[in-house]
């Protein structure tokens, strides 16, 4: 199809899907007004049973546990993807900025970025860890603090810091990280079947309502996911930026 | 019926319309991949706007009490899962328009049929 | 109040995403879709679903952003 | 509380990430035999499985959440013959497609190893759970690996755009596919397959039911490869690394079938029971559409990978033609038909590799003739041919005959469809070996060949196949020695190994593929047995008691059928006959009657043209399909069902 032809085609197609659809759900209940049985008896059993007075967070790590763990495999099996995908620019041009980068700044990075960078990697990794182990309480978890740690490793790029990152951060390291996390999830969850009979059952006391160790193993999860999202959202990241830092640093950019 | 009641629901239909139109008249291939988060999106406001219920509190009872009317906790999990989801096959597809480029030098649909040709 | 607020915010998504897709320059797309993640992330918020919006605006509105940009930086890069 | 149906997910979880995080001190052999191993024990595990659900399923819920009142708290794994067959089915080409890349990659890093591992996972998961939302996200799970194993040959830019289309379009079913998941939470209150499907029965079907069920069918009608969701298959599996086609053609699209019937029985046949008729047209026509296209392009494809992709969708077409009858027996006959229809075509995929891997390309015209240097690989190019023809002894044969019997009063219609597609997809197999292996036929096309096999023409003056530089491109895993681009010297050779051997580890998944094949049509009883467990998959209320009252299931009597295979066999007969006939003309088209060629090609031609037009490859035509196949087959499900 022409690009015209395509468009006017798929405006058709879709003004029909959009009616459609507009049909069927004017047959929902009003926004604002469901009484869905599943949602309203989490509401009244997660506390009580499960100790964490985050319900959604009870819902994702243990009702609904193992939908959680494959979301996890998902991000695993994602960054292996852009590993994968990535794999030979790095192998072509790795080499390289190591070796014009040393002894020399990586360019376009004032001083003044890079304070405000470290200063601001402090407070954020506390924060990301704040976020990790509060999950079962309030909102966020393992999914918004590791992605909020992963963002501290970028500031360390971000503020000119790459060239004592790549020193300090082994790519093996990010990955067994990443590795650990995914694959203890899935260890939490063969322990709970052979000590407790089912696949992710918790099997650690539940502890004091609303206190930091309470909810059994979901703390665990919790900083499972962390490790898991951290490092992925990291290693992400530096894929891309790997070769983004390469231009920096072959002194086209300055 | 007000239109209210049902405009969360037009939001989401219109969202995921809008993106796949962008995914078809796309000439950017990082464009394209960006408006199939659009659309991704769209799923997010329909799951919350499924389970949201009228002048309830979230689903966390740790200032409330047990019994506070709030809203359905099951679609927010699934939202949750969904944004990780959507934003995981996001960065895969992104480092596949990098690879195409490289081995193309465009990154235009229509040029990159062509060139296969 | 909270109705109001909704509806604005809702014509805001809608509107947010179109302007995503109807800026057919990546680099500024990846601006606006920024914005539009963090809209989003509001939305869900004033539905009263914290973790999500939580999730959504340190994805949407700045990790995949960021990728885009990396991305688009990359292949600038290659076609020099 | 059933302990083996989380293992099989689990453990290749666990393998997976020790291989990533233990990447660099894993030699290449130890995460080989590790991989082979951990498939190994997912068939173990999945024939264990189908022993112990003989007699009903088995139910297990994670965490221990049983449900409270007929309303589910957790997830549950709902584990019945046909969903421990799949897991079963899924570690056989597991184990096959990772023994044929021991020897098929020079270095291919853990990462390969793990993405593959995922993706058995991901299969196990979603044939083995019992929950709408947990199908969701083990199909994204699968979506995902599968992506980026279509991409894995960076350095093949067919390839790679293959991967992409792929990608865009599967996500976009997915988007679909959640939507509609989110409709039924909404209508229901509920995920689990079993209340879902409870709720509904007791109340009328409604507008939000037909169209979550539109979404939810259009996303797996994408994975599944249904005209016209079809268009991002062939570049995807024709281009990606053996081992994966292996995977993609035997797996991917069989699943996307699988979720429909299971989506259907346990989901939606109580609520619009006395209008099912119209339900069941409407899929009995997107099946034929899809099996006479896929047979039609499969013909006309002169790139053999592409040829098996696209005989990959005609045959999911005939797979879906059973499921549609909507009928137990149909039922029972497409999950045999495409369990040996799987094993057959992952056997033709490890064959074709084995061709690419000697000969250094996939060209049919350029190997022409070549093939003698490996002239043992034709019987089983044969075998394979008479698989898709649906000849006895192979499974494809029992399965087949199931499903016409299943089609009662559109029997005859049944068996024509069968016979045209099957003589389609197997001419061109036929054409092929003979070609490669005997020489027999032109080494360049022939202009205005004639109609083969009751279809069209295999190719018009060289416009249909792919030029030869694509051929060259997309010629499996051969790389020219003088490079596709810059800077491929530093990067992962994947085929370095010398072009002159075919070591026994090439080999031994083709026999065991096709020998499986055989196996399935040749077990006495097996086809009895399937039409038992199918009539308890198709038990609605029977699968809901089980699982949310855990009531034990209820008995289905086996009741043997015989004469099937013998009223089958004529057809058959035909079938291989007109298949032989078709690969004839292909090849000797230029014996007959000038007049009549010439007929033939005005005939044949603008239709030729218009169908290479429409399968451009192209994203955004993808998507526009996408949509216009939504609306259509929305709208038409709107008013039946009404």
């Amino acid at each position: 199809m022409t690009p015209s032809v395509r468009r006017w085609t798929f405006l058709v197609a879709a003004a029909a899907l959009g009616g459609l659809l507009v049909w069927g759900m004017s047959g929902l209940p009003p926004f604002g007004d469901y009484h869905g049985v599943y949602g309203l008896l989490l509401n009244e059993v997660a506390v009580p049973e499960r100790h964490a007075t985050n319900v959604v967070a009870a819902v994702t790590f243990d009702y609904r546990g193992v939908d959680t763990m494959i979301e996890e495999f998902i991000l695993f099996a994602a960054v292996i993807g852009v590993a994968v995908l990535l794999r030979n620019m790095r192998f072509e041009e790795e080499h390289e900025p190591e070796e014009q980068a040393r002894g020399r700044r990586v360019p376009g990075t004032s001083n003044a970025v890079r304070v405000i960078g470290l200063t601001l990697l402090g407070p954020i990794v506390l924060y990301g860890l704040y976020v990790v182990a509060h999950g079962h309480l309030t909102p966020g978890g393992g999914f918004q603090g590791g992605v909020v740690l992963a963002t501290g490793a970028l500031l360390v790029y971000l503020s000119g810091e790459y060239v004592t990152l790549r020193r300090v951060r082994p790519q093996a390291f990010i990955d067994l990280a990443e590795a650990t996390g995914a694959g203890s999830y899935v260890v939490v969850g063969l322990y709970g079947l052979v000590v407790a009979g089912s696949f992710l059952a918790n099997f650690l006391p539940l502890g004091k309502i609303g206190t930091l160790p309470s909810a059994g193993t979901m703390p665990i999860i919790n900083l499972a996911v962390g490790l898991e999202v951290a490092a992925g959202f990291t290693l992400l990241l530096s894929e891309f930026l790997d070769q983004t830092l390469v231009l920096d640093s072959t002194g086209r950019r300055t | 019926m007000k239109l209210v009641d049902y405009l969360p629901y037009l939001v989401a239909i219109w969202l995921l319309l809008i993106g796949l139109y962008g995914i078809v008249t796309s000439r950017n291939l990082i464009h394209a991949v960006t408006c199939l988060a659009v659309a991704q999106s769209s799923t997010y406001v329909l799951l919350l706007s499924i389970g949201y219920r009228r002048a309830a509190t979230a689903p966390i009872f740790l200032d409330v009490p047990l019994g506070t009317r709030a809203v359905d906790p099951v679609v927010a999990s699934l939202a949750l899962t969904d944004v990780v989801v959507g934003s995981t096959v996001t960065a895969l597809l992104l480092a596949l328009a990098v690879q195409i480029h490289k081995r193309t030098r465009t990154l235009d649909p229509d040029q990159l049929r062509s060139r296969r040709d | 109040m909270t109705t109001v607020l909704l509806v604005v915010v809702l014509l805001m998504v809608a509107a947010g995403g179109t302007a995503v897709v109807l800026t057919r320059d990546p680099l500024n797309q990846a601006m606006i879709a920024s914005f539009y993640g963090l809209v989003l992330g509001l939305l869900f918020l004033l539905m009263q679903a914290p973790d999500v919006g939580l999730s959504q605006i340190t994805v949407g509105a700045v990790a995949l952003p960021l990728m885009i940009l990396l991305a688009l930086a990359k292949v600038r890069r290659d076609s020099r | 509380m059933a302990v083996l149906p989380a293992l099989p997910v689990a453990v290749p979880l666990v393998v997976a990430a020790v291989m990533v995080g233990a990447g660099p001190l894993l030699r290449r052999r130890v995460a080989d035999t590790l991989a082979v191993a951990t498939a190994a024990a997912v068939v173990g595990i999945g024939a264990a499985e189908l022993a112990q659900t003989l007699g009903g399923p088995v139910v297990t819920w994670f965490g221990g959440w049983t449900p409270r009142s007929g309303i589910a708290l957790g997830v549950a794994f709902v584990v019945d013959p046909i969903g421990a067959g799949m897991v079963t089915f899924a570690g056989v080409l597991m184990v096959a497609a990772l023994t044929f890349s021991w020897r098929y990659f020079e270095t291919v890093g853990t990462l390969f190893h793990a993405l593959m591992l995922v993706m058995l996972a991901a299969v196990v998961g979603f044939s083995s759970t019992g929950d709408l939302f947990n199908m969701f996200v083990f199909f994204e799970l699968l979506s995902v690996a599968a992506f980026a194993l279509a991409g894995y040959k960076i350095e093949d830019p067919g390839s790679l755009q293959g991967a992409m289309n792929f990608a865009v379009t599967n996500s976009a079913g997915a988007i679909m596919l959640l939507s509609g998941i989110g409709l039924l939470y909404a209508r229901t209150g509920a995920l689990n397959l079993a209340q879902i499907g409870t709720t509904l029965a007791s109340t009328a079907s409604d507008r939000v039911v037909t169209v979550a069920l539109v979404l939810i069918l259009v996303g797996f009608f994408v994975k599944a490869a249904v005209v016209p969701f079809h268009f991002w298959l062939a570049d995807a599996y024709a281009l990606a690394p053996t081992p994966v086609c292996v995977l993609f053609a035997g797996l991917l699209s069989e699943l996307g079938v699988y979720a429909i019937a299971r989506i259907y029985w346990t989901v939606f046949s109580g609520t619009f029971d006395p209008r099912t008729p119209g339900f069941r047209a409407a899929l009995i026509a997107g099946a034929t559409v899809t099996a006479l296209l896929g047979g039609v392009m499969c013909v006309l494809q002169r790139h053999l990978a592409r040829m098996l992709a696209y005989a990959t969708v005609s045959h999911v077409g005939l797979t879906l033609f059973g499921i549609a009858l909507l009928e137990p027996e149909g039922l029972a006959g497409a999950t045999l038909y495409a369990a040996a229809d799987g094993l057959v075509k992952a056997g033709l995929f490890v064959m074709v590799g084995i061709v690419a891997h000697r000969l250094g390309t996939l060209d049919e015209l350029e190997l022409r003739g070549r093939g003698r240097q490996i002239w043992w690989a034709a019987p089983l190019f044969v075998i394979g041919a008479l698989g898709l023809a649906g000849a006895p002894p192979l499974g494809t044969f029992v399965g087949k005959a199931l499903i016409e019997e299943g089609a009662k009063g559109g029997r005859y219609w049944t068996a024509a469809l069968f016979t045209v597609v099957s003589a389609l997809t197997a001419a061109a197999v036929l054409r092929v070996t003979a070609r490669v292996f005997a020489g027999w036929g032109a080494g360049e096309p022939i202009t205005g060949e004639v109609p083969a096999g009751g279809g069209v023409a295999p190719a018009s003056g060289g416009q249909v196949a792919p030029s030869a530089g694509e051929a060259a491109n997309g010629g499996g895993e051969v790389r020219s020695d003088t490079g596709a681009g810059h800077g491929d010297e530093a990067q992962e050779r994947e085929l370095r190994v010398a072009r002159t051997k075919v070591g026994p580890s090439m080999v031994a998944p083709a026999l065991l593929l096709l020998g499986g094949a055989v196996a399935i049509g040749l077990v006495p009883g097996l086809s009895d047995r399937t039409v038992v467990a199918a009539a308890r998959f198709a038990d609605r209320a029977g699968y809901a008691a089980t699982v949310l009252g855990g009531a034990a299931a209820p008995a289905h009597a086996e009741a043997p059928t015989s004469g099937r295979l013998l009223e089958a066999a004529p057809w058959t007969a035909t079938t291989v006959a007109l298949a032989a006939a078709g690969a004839w003309l292909a090849l000797f088209g230029s014996r007959i009657p000038r007049a009549l060629r010439r007929t033939g090609a005005r005939l044949a031609g603008p239709v030729v043209r218009a169908l290479e037009a429409l399968h451009s490859g192209n994203l955004g035509d993808s998507v526009t399909w996408l949509t216009i196949g939504s609306a259509t087959f929305g709208i038409v499900l709107a008013a039946v069902l009404r």
